[in-house]
């Protein structure tokens, strides 16, 4: 592994390679431990986490679509006192990176949870505000660039670690939104979100999901994601996390070359628990294919035809 | 200690037992080793346009072959449980488990009672009571695994059109046998659980129910398949169990159904 | 054939059933003549004429993606008046009706073509303020709502024949789209139109398409054009014709469950020629199964679980 | 009069005749009795995740019983050419054609030049072809085909390393070979195809090329596949003919290479 350099560096934290998983997908990483050597991963990014326990959408929260899936959990989790009390100290006996994802219905409920955060032993923060499946806070902040700006700033005020805004891609442009976050502070942009979608049982004449509709995650979406990355990367001068639909390390390997000094693995980790490790693997293959030496000569290096 | 395996299973056999009900034999390296009755597995689609896995239940767990025997019924027209239905011996397809809690075996006399393709996983829990035990099978009219069944316990059971055993449901079998027991053991459409607890509790039995709802990472970690509970759960002291970890089987007084 | 009534009516104009073709993807019908019988569609949108020859992008212009593909033609056309003397005469000759699909760089090119059409015998016009791929006009028009008003109300002035307005999917609120091309006074909505994606060859390291973006289309979308549907029928009053990765008759069915009148077929055209007649059976087969007795009992028919 | 035809074929063999070369031949019902040579057909893969179809060229035609020989790379782990180099004589691979137009016949003395991948529908053209003709063949290192065209007509050859034939490419080994012809039928990488417009110039021949673009309908609809045209093209009347209907054979003098 000597042979190549695989770590990145995202406004001052060093990951040993880009991979980290999508928030969500992966709870606080403790179900994927039997599956997936943790300290093999550049960084976990948690299931969001708000001021208080939120006990999510009715069922079915699922729904399979064409090469991908929606969910609408609600953002069901335990809110951040037992966050803090049980995941930190799990996530903490791996050697990698902890990028909590916070949630919140309103600018106090996130600076709440950043303020809870900001002594504990936690690498970075994603601020979530583009969960397209709660009413209140969520997509509302993620799709108005005003806001965008305010809660960024908000944030950056009170934040002890580097913070990530979370991009919603529900949005005519996405790169307002990244020079929004930019304006405001931001360290780092994740992107993108679920797109918002629906599916309906036509035997039965009703939507499957109970929320009616939930974010479409998978292998489909995969060309908007990295089409906004790349938008976003020559918008902004902000390191990237790319997302969306990353099932293989070829699909990362687009993303990074789109602009994305990280990527994340969400949806994937239901299809096979071990992609991560899959994906790290195949970075370094393709790294050794094309003699290059260091990760970040690949990052937004798609040029002309 | 890892408790759950992700593996190519091999098919060793597959026949139709009844309309749309295949049951099928797979080879595993890990998981029938470690398997009980009353947990799952998830089955993955070859086909990249279904991503999902599908949880099916243990019908039959083969310790010492190794082998796992799974009842499941076809969804319908280009469905992953088709695509299943139609692999034949030597076929690969990818398994994770196994999965969920499983039941705990008791020595109460017990009924076991499965409803439709919740029939399934009551016949390895048969096997394993070591204890007086019933079971009751209610289907809609077609039967199937009745010899399987009745080769292990005693068993009775109902059709919606009369056309064997009690017309009706498996409550109107059992209260047509007059027969009586101090555990319900069930799995079945939602209606049938909700009426089994109803009994279960005017009749002061204890009642465990495996329950479904729709999954997508099938070890806890998503949060799609949760049931409301009585207590604060776990995970996320919101009331809300998740159905492949904590479940598939809760006692019934402890789940809104 | 007669126990079931499948036609349905848009805005004065009655098709025989509800499936037709997304623009762009049928040509003017004559190719794909040969394997399917034009007289079975309820409509063949054709694709986008403009007020002269347009030459389309550089090539590559489509790539495939899981669930998809990405285009970048860029509305080659041959202009309105050979389109008037070639392919309008070939499509009479069919029992269906013609809606024409009508692009422009300027909304004097857009009303160039419609009164050029004025007095032609085609029954529709689909006005194309969607098209990612056309650098001026298209998208620009119909990512802004104000825009889409103004078009739409100048269209209309001279249409001679019921206008359609087709919507971007590439915004942050469809409905309000919708509702600006209402209050212009457009008679039908068609959506959505393609979603902007990228793809990357990673070997060479370049964009696959000459265009870098392209309109993405197909399975993997539908999910997406479902909620749009949805959401708009709930926004507006007027007629849908739904579209975006409709392969199969469930597809269609899910389409006008979730609101439209009428359904396209795009992409899936490609991938299996008789695609439309197919979905043509599917939903007669449908409404047998459910005793369905008329095509209409079934627009927006979706209900709470 | 449907010229074209959508059909479910069948594999009759398939073997792989070089590194990632492949050698399949397929049963069709009415396509190989309407085919000629230099047309393709259109494969679609099996894969719901793949959805447009690979257009191959014909390498053989065999009119009376039905098959045809096409002769393919496979691009890469997990392409659509991937899936189709492991089907196995029996399998069935949905097609549509023939598509494009094809090599016009001609009687003059002809070069039938290939270039890697672009070999294979000179082979058909070669056993067409009634009169004086010579095939001239570039490979990177490995052959394949060979024994067929040798068996049909004169042959020379080009490699890159020099490893057989004439060290270089398809123009040299004429030079070495001091050969001479009236037309020039081609089909391999662009800028091969640009060598040759430029070479039968300088040398007044006539040359046709036969062309490549990412398709797909397949059949002229979509115009995805267009050239740069020196004349207006029917369809659009803009320069740009579509090489899936006009072509992929062209005339060198009407396209920009």
């Amino acid at each position: 592994m000597s042979d190549i350099k695989t770590s990145v560096n995202l406004c001052g934290v060093e990951l040993k390679n880009p991979v980290m998983v999508a928030s969500g997908t992966f709870g606080s990483g403790e179900e994927y431990s039997e599956f997936v050597d943790l300290n093999r991963l550049g960084a976990v990014v948690t299931k969001g986490v708000a001021n208080i326990p939120w006990p999510g959408n009715p069922t079915p929260r699922v729904a399979e679509v064409y090469g991908g899936m929606l969910n609408a959990v609600g953002l069901q989790n335990p809110g951040i006192d037992v966050f803090c009390n049980r995941d930190i100290p799990f996530l903490k006996n791996y050697d990698t990176k902890i990028i909590v994802n916070v949630c919140g219905k309103s600018t106090s409920d996130y600076l709440e949870v950043v303020e809870r955060l900001a002594d504990e032993p936690v690498d970075m923060l994603e601020i979530n505000i583009s969960c397209p499946n709660v009413k209140e806070g969520g997509i509302a902040f993620g799709q108005d660039p005003k806001l965008v700006e305010q809660i960024t700033s908000d944030i950056k005020k009170i934040a002890k670690q580097p913070v990530i805004m979370k991009l919603s891609p529900n949005v005519t442009d996405i790169t307002e939104m990244a020079r929004a976050a930019e304006a405001g502070g931001a360290d780092c942009l994740s992107l993108i979100n679920t797109l918002t979608g629906m599916k309906i049982d036509i035997d039965r004449r009703t939507f499957v999901l109970a929320n009616k509709t939930g974010g479409m995650s998978g292998p489909a979406i995969h060309p908007i994601a990295v089409r906004m990355v790349y938008q976003t990367a020559q918008a902004v001068k902000l390191p990237l996390i790319g997302m969306g639909g990353i099932a293989t390390a070829e699909d990362a390997i687009e993303m990074i070359l789109a602009g994305a000094t990280a990527v994340s693995v969400g949806t994937a980790n239901f299809v096979d628990p071990r992609t991560t490790i899959k994906v790290v693997e195949g970075i370094e293959a393709y790294m050794r294919k094309y003699g290059v030496k260091d990760i970040n000569e690949l990052v937004g290096a798609v040029h002309e035809r | 200690m890892a408790t759950k395996f992700e593996e190519m299973a091999v098919v060793v056999s597959q026949k139709e037992i009844a309309t749309d009900i295949y049951d099928l034999t797979i080879q595993t390296k890990d998981i029938a080793a470690n398997a009980k009755a009353g947990q799952f597995i998830s089955l993955y689609c070859n086909d990249g346009t279904k991503l999902l896995p599908r949880p099916i239940s243990l019908c039959g767990i083969d310790r010492e072959a190794g082998t796992l025997r799974l009842v499941y019924r076809v969804t319908g027209e280009k469905t992953g449980t088709e695509q299943f239905s139609k692999c034949k011996a030597g076929d690969e397809i990818r398994v994770l488990g196994p999965l969920g809690n499983g039941f705990e075996l008791g020595d109460k006399k017990a009924f076991l009672i499965g409803g439709g393709i919740g029939i399934p996983p009551m016949l390895q829990l048969a096997k394993e009571l070591n204890c007086e035990k019933t079971a009751v099978l209610g289907y809609r009219n077609e039967l199937f695994l009745l010899e399987d069944f009745e080769a292990v316990c005693d068993t009775m059971i109902a059709t919606e059109d009369g056309s064997a055993g009690t017309k009706g449901n498996v409550i109107d079998a059992i209260k047509a046998n007059g027969a009586k027991a101090d555990v319900i053991y069930a799995c079945g459409p939602t209606p049938m659980l909700r009426a089994l607890k109803a009994y279960a509790e005017e009749n002061d039995m204890e009642c465990y129910v495996s329950m479904e709802e729709r999954m997508a990472c099938g070890i806890g970690a998503c949060l799609a398949c949760v049931c409301k509970t009585k207590e604060k759960d776990h995970h996320t002291n919101v009331n809300n169990k998740r159905i492949c970890k904590e479940g598939p089987v809760f006692n019934a007084k402890e789940v809104e159904l």
